[in-house]
């Protein structure tokens, strides 16, 4: 049996119209197929309905978030847009930062193969986004990975967790990425649908830049990377099944696992290959291999440049025997990439690969048509429009409905709930919160990670923000952060999305950097449920408008819908980051508490807050009423304060209040402090999550000048004490908490579940 | 005075190795694992990482690259050789150092800034450490617990070829809780610890390590 | 007691970088005449004479291996 | 074409972290009976006719396995 016998040529398609073709278990529905049929003139082949399938799947078309993402660019201003080089809809958003240097930087969603098989589905996570910030010509530089899990004492999470955990180390360790930063949150809505995203950030001199383009008739397209294998073609192995029924027997594969295998070593040396052909201007236009694989990175190279393009499909060498054209088209295999090249210049580019060991093989050439022509053993296989497999999916206006609950969720106000009022209480209430599991350290998650490679970490967990230095000779650097409180989500998703946007521009802004742009990751459950879809609208707009208000431009972002068991969703999770920019990273704030003898100052008011709070969640189980309110002005006023330095060190409030705050930072910096707590009442003071709040330490000497400027700045200042040389966090009338306890509270709960 | 860095397929500390280099007041000289040539240079650092994915054993693919035949050549002749991580351990699968470095104790990579004592002065690239000195430099690895024959390990302790020594929580099971060794006559070091994570305090936990590369630099001129 | 070993391998279909960074290397190596190596794990098991085979299975599939990836072979070894 | 497989595994005397962990979760997972684990490496190769036996164990002595810290067996597998 040769694969070439039983081949769906176009001519074939053409003459048989009336062949059955599996469809609806590609994921198509019926209307769309009749457009591919109505677009094609004919039925599709095999590999075109492959193409098409995962094209206009979901994941790939953003069918259902289309119309609402467009909100991005309409909240856009020409000042926002200034700085963005490349914005939505490249691989990644780029931004000027200054001194002729770019910088990319994006997020991205590998939720679902991360529950099947947690190592490898975190590890090609991190893969995928690098080789995302690559393809933009960047040198990638850190990555940072928000998590989400279940309950922390779930079995299930017990799995997952040191799966997911190590994946992410695995490949980012060996890849040779710092992670400088992520999010590790527990939640019973995540059980079944743990959270994987994976940032990845990169810089390159502005000219540098590289599109995903296919242009300039004759150029060659080149393929290189690791070899096309089986994976990830679960879904089409429908068509081979068919090809291949009654053959032997049905060599069907139907029982192929849909995982993808991560090969870091590959990924590194295809990272230095890549630049050293960016670097000796050998490509024309680049693109790298993610979900959707050839089907993607050819169809959008076509569908992007200027001209059509022809592949020999029979050159891609592969990994696995027998393999037909749709399963190349579709397979997953990680650590490909595919570039155009000017024909004079394909030597030198395969004498870099080969420097490099890297396999590249010339599949193709861009044509003057405006056709993607693939044949297969000189015969043709695809003959599409590539912007209709690319870019011109189906657009759908899903239903939007506010859930039913809502209103009662947000009646349910926390104020109803029984408080500590007591010293002993409180005292006990710092240390359970300190040990709950989304407050507690992360220490046995981040120290699995490399901080250090590169050398230009200046910043990493359990810092506020991760910081890097880009230019070795000025200092000049960038900050980032990720958030998202899914329970101020779900009580307000538009509010909820503003929060996120508002604790990553604080933790950018408290590490001493300027808040530039945004990306973001909007994980969701179904589209198809109508009050999902109302989540995902309220929160875009909350998002955009935020953006608007700041003055810092979304320059791109990932959707992953279907998170949920059954009918019931994920909490709405859309993770922001905030990219900053610092001229020198000498000028950086340390998190924690400064130097003995500094003033201990807490910036912005605090209110009776509890909606959607850490506390609220941990000693009660509860969540209701209204997530603490939004006020990005004042935000923008702290921000620019920070920016203006005098700060020895700082530190953000946000879970947990500024109990948790305190606590961080005293251990942190291994060093007491001695406060008296601002307001009436110590419960609110230490546990309410009000936003728009930082603690910070100022030099004695410069207290006063600092809080003439907060003053200047319209900046609420609450003089809380001092830090200490002695080891203890005493709060005035309450409670004295020697460092040690508080270290063993706070250390001790990841080790004792995951250890 | 050149100071070479090798670059092996899966090498991830070379640059800064060469920072280090650089820091020190040396000039640093690139090395390529395929071509058997030193460059001349006047001691060769072997830096960290995962060289060929560290998929087989850590280290065991990279010390047949045709530099390293070149590095065990100019060992005899007394050039001065430090491997720090990944290249500890393709020191010791190389034979330039006795033992091996297997799996951490707790089987998860292990990323952490590591109190150490400096045990020996006398070697090529601790010269400039007060005996016993404490420092913080950083740890990471995957591969980091020293084992070796007991009888290699008496050797090693009586010939005082210990150079480092963790102290505080032993991160990975290391036997005598061995940070680093030397070989014989001190001119070859291999430490899983990285001293060029530790040059400056801005990027590192401390700038304790940079005095590894100041110390090589006494040695040779001396 | 009895002695048991349990291979595990990854599915044939499932990329094997370890088992390639060997297949590579070895021509560099001078060894030639190697077409594929692919690599796995190895367990020796020291086992009661009660544990019956079927045990073993559940621990080997349920606990030595990852079945979504993995493949494995138990064999009892004489005493 | 034959097929050979080498088994690598630490010395007796050498600690086996990954080996205990496997031992020390099987109680856990409600199994008894097991009273030692070992873990080693697998290795399964295609080779040429051509390759003989001493070939074959400078390739598993002087590669696959490091002989200050592992033991190693090759085996001819009937084709
Ligand atoms: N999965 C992770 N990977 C890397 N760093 C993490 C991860 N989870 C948390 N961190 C880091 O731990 C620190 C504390 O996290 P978090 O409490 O979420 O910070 P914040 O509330 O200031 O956003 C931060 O520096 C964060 O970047
Ligand atoms: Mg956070």
């Amino acid at each position: 049996m040769t694969a070439t016998t039983h081949v769906d040529t176009v001519g074939h398609a053409a003459a048989t119209p009336e062949v059955d073709q599996p469809y609806r278990e590609l994921g198509l529905k019926h209307d769309e197929y009749t457009r591919i049929r109505e677009i094609l003139g004919r039925r599709p082949t095999d590999a075109e309905l492959a193409m098409y399938s995962v094209m206009w799947s979901e994941h790939c078309s953003y069918k259902s978030s289309k119309v609402h993402l467009s909100y991005f660019g309409e909240t856009t201003t020409e000042a926002m847009r200034s700085s963005m080089l490349a914005g939505i809809g490249e691989n990644a958003g780029v931004v000027d930062i200054g001194d002729g240097w770019a910088v990319t930087f994006k997020v991205e969603s590998h939720n679902h193969p991360s529950y099947v098989e947690p190592y490898q589905g975190a590890a090609t996570g991190v893969g995928g986004i690098v080789r995302d910030i690559l393809a933009m010509g960047a040198r990638p530089l850190a990555v940072m990975d928000p998590l989400r899990f279940g309950a922390a004492e779930a079995p299930d999470t017990r799995r997952v967790l040191p799966g997911v955990v190590a994946g992410v180390g695995g490949y980012g360790n060996c890849l040779g990425l710092p992670n400088i930063g992520g999010e590790v949150v527990f939640d019973p809505s995540y059980q079944g649908n743990p959270l994987v995203n994976a940032l990845c950030v990169g810089a390159m001199r502005v000219e540098d830049l590289h599109l995903a383009h296919a242009s300039g008739t004759g150029n060659k397209v080149i393929l290189f990377g690791a070899r096309t294998g089986l994976d990830g073609i679960g879904g089409v192995s429908v068509l081979a099944s068919d090809t291949f029924a009654g053959d032997e027997g049905g060599t069907g594969r139907k029982k192929l696992p849909s995982v993808q295998v991560g090969d870091p070593f590959t990924e590194k040396v295809l990272i230095e290959c890549c630049l050293e052909l960016f670097g000796a201007g050998l490509v024309v236009g680049i693109q790298d291999l993610g979900g959707a694989g050839l089907s993607c990175a050819t169809s959008e190279l076509a569908s992007a440049g200027d001209g059509g393009m022809r592949v020999e499909l029979d050159r891609v060498p592969l990994r696995a025997k027998g393999m037909t054209p749709a399963e190349i088209l579709s397979s997953e295999s990680q650590e490909r990439m595919c570039a155009v090249v000017r024909p004079e210049d394909v030597e030198a580019f395969m004498d870099v690969c080969r420097r490099w060991d890297v396999i590249a093989t010339e599949i193709g050439e861009v044509t003057d048509g405006d056709r993607l022509v693939i044949t297969w053993h000189g015969e043709t296989v695809v003959d599409v429009p590539p912007r209709t497999v690319a870019h011109e999916g189906p657009v759908y206006q899903r239903p939007v409905t506010r859930p039913a609950d809502q209103t009662d969720l947000e009646a349910d106000d926390p104020v109803v709930l029984e408080r500590p009022h007591t010293p002993e209480a409180l005292r006990a209430e710092i240390l359970r919160m300190a040990a709950s599991p989304n407050l507690a350290s992360r220490a046995w998650v981040t120290e699995q990670y490399d901080r250090y490679v590169r050398g230009g970490t200046v910043l990493a967990q359990p810092a506020d923000a991760g910081m890097v230095r880009i230019d070795e000779s000025t200092g000049r650097g960038v900050a980032i952060s990720c958030d998202c409180n899914g329970r101020y989500t779900r009580l307000d998703p538009y509010a909820g999305a503003q929060l996120a946007l508002a604790e990553a521009y604080r933790n950018v802004a408290v590490s001493g950097a300027r808040p530039v742009a945004v990306t973001n990751c909007l994980n969701f459950g179904s589209p198809e449920d109508p009050g999902v879809m109302w989540q995902f609208e309220r929160a875009v707009h909350g998002l955009a408008d935020g953006c608007a208000t700041l003055g810092i431009p979304v320059t791109g972002g990932n959707v992953s819908f279907y998170n949920q068991t059954g009918h019931t969703p994920i909490l709405p999770t859309p993770v922001v980051g905030v990219l900053g920019v610092i001229d020198d990273v000498r000028r950086r704030i340390p998190t924690g508490l400064g130097a003995p003898g500094d003033t201990l100052l807490l910036l912005g008011d605090t209110a009776d807050e509890f909606g959607g709070s850490e506390w609220a969640h941990v000693v009660h189980g509860h969540l209701g009423g209204r997530p603490p309110a939004v006020d990005l002005d004042a935000e923008r006023r702290l921000a620019g304060l920070l920016a203006g330095g005098g700060v020895s060190a700082a530190h953000d409030l946000s879970e947990g209040g500024l109990a948790q705050t305190l606590v961080e930072a005293c251990l942190l910096s291994g060093r007491g402090a001695r406060v008296t707590l601002p307001g009436a009442d110590p419960f609110v003071a230490l546990f309410s999550e009000s936003s728009a709040r930082v603690l910070v330490a100022v030099p004695e000497s410069g207290t006063a000048a600092f809080t003439a400027r907060c003053a200047e700045a319209g900046v609420p200042c609450h003089r809380l004490g001092t830090v200490e040389a002695a080891g203890a966090l005493a709060i005035e009338g309450l409670a004295d908490l020697p460092l040690d306890e508080l270290r063993t509270a706070w250390e001790g709960t990841l080790p004792a579940l995951f250890g | 005075m050149r100071i070479g860095v090798i670059t092996f397929p899966g090498t991830l500390d070379d640059a800064d190795a060469a920072r280090a280099v650089r820091y020190a007041g040396a000039e640093a000289v690139a090395l390529w694992h395929g071509d058997a040539d030193l460059r001349g240079v006047d001691a060769v650092v072997v830096p960290g990482g995962f060289s060929y994915g560290d998929y087989l054993r850590a280290g065991a693919i990279a010390r047949f690259a045709p530099v390293m035949g070149e590095v065990v050549r100019a060992v005899r002749g007394g050039l001065p050789v430090l491997g720090i991580c990944n290249g500890f351990q393709i020191l010791c699968e190389a034979g330039l150092l006795p033992g091996a470095l297997l799996r951490n104790a707790g089987l998860h990579f292990v990323c952490r800034d590591q109190r150490l004592r400096v045990e020996r002065t006398s070697t090529a690239w601790t010269g400039g450490f007060e005996a016993g000195a404490e420092i913080v430099v950083p740890v990471k690895n995957m591969d980091g617990r020293y084992t070796a024959e007991q009888s290699t390990v008496d050797e090693l302790e009586g010939e005082g070829r210990v150079v480092f020594r963790y102290l505080g929580a032993n991160p990975n099971g290391s036997l005598g809780d061995i940070a680093g060794i030397s070989s014989a006559d001190g001119r070859v070091v291999g430490l899983m610890p990285h001293p060029e994570h530790a040059i400056d305090e801005l990027t590192g936990p401390s700038a304790d390590g940079l005095r590894l590369f100041t110390s090589v630099l006494g040695s040779v001129l001396a | 007691m009895a002695r048991v070993v349990v291979d595990v391998m990854p599915k044939p279909e499932i990329l094997d970088p370890q088992g390639q960074a060997v297949a590579n290397a070895l021509p560099r190596l001078g060894f030639t005449g190697i077409a594929d190596v692919r690599q796995g794990k190895h367990f020796e098991l020291e086992v009661d004479d009660s544990v019956d085979d079927e045990t073993l299975a559940k621990i080997a599939e349920g606990f030595l291996s990852n079945p979504v990836v993995e493949d494995f072979v138990v064999r009892r070894l004489p005493a």
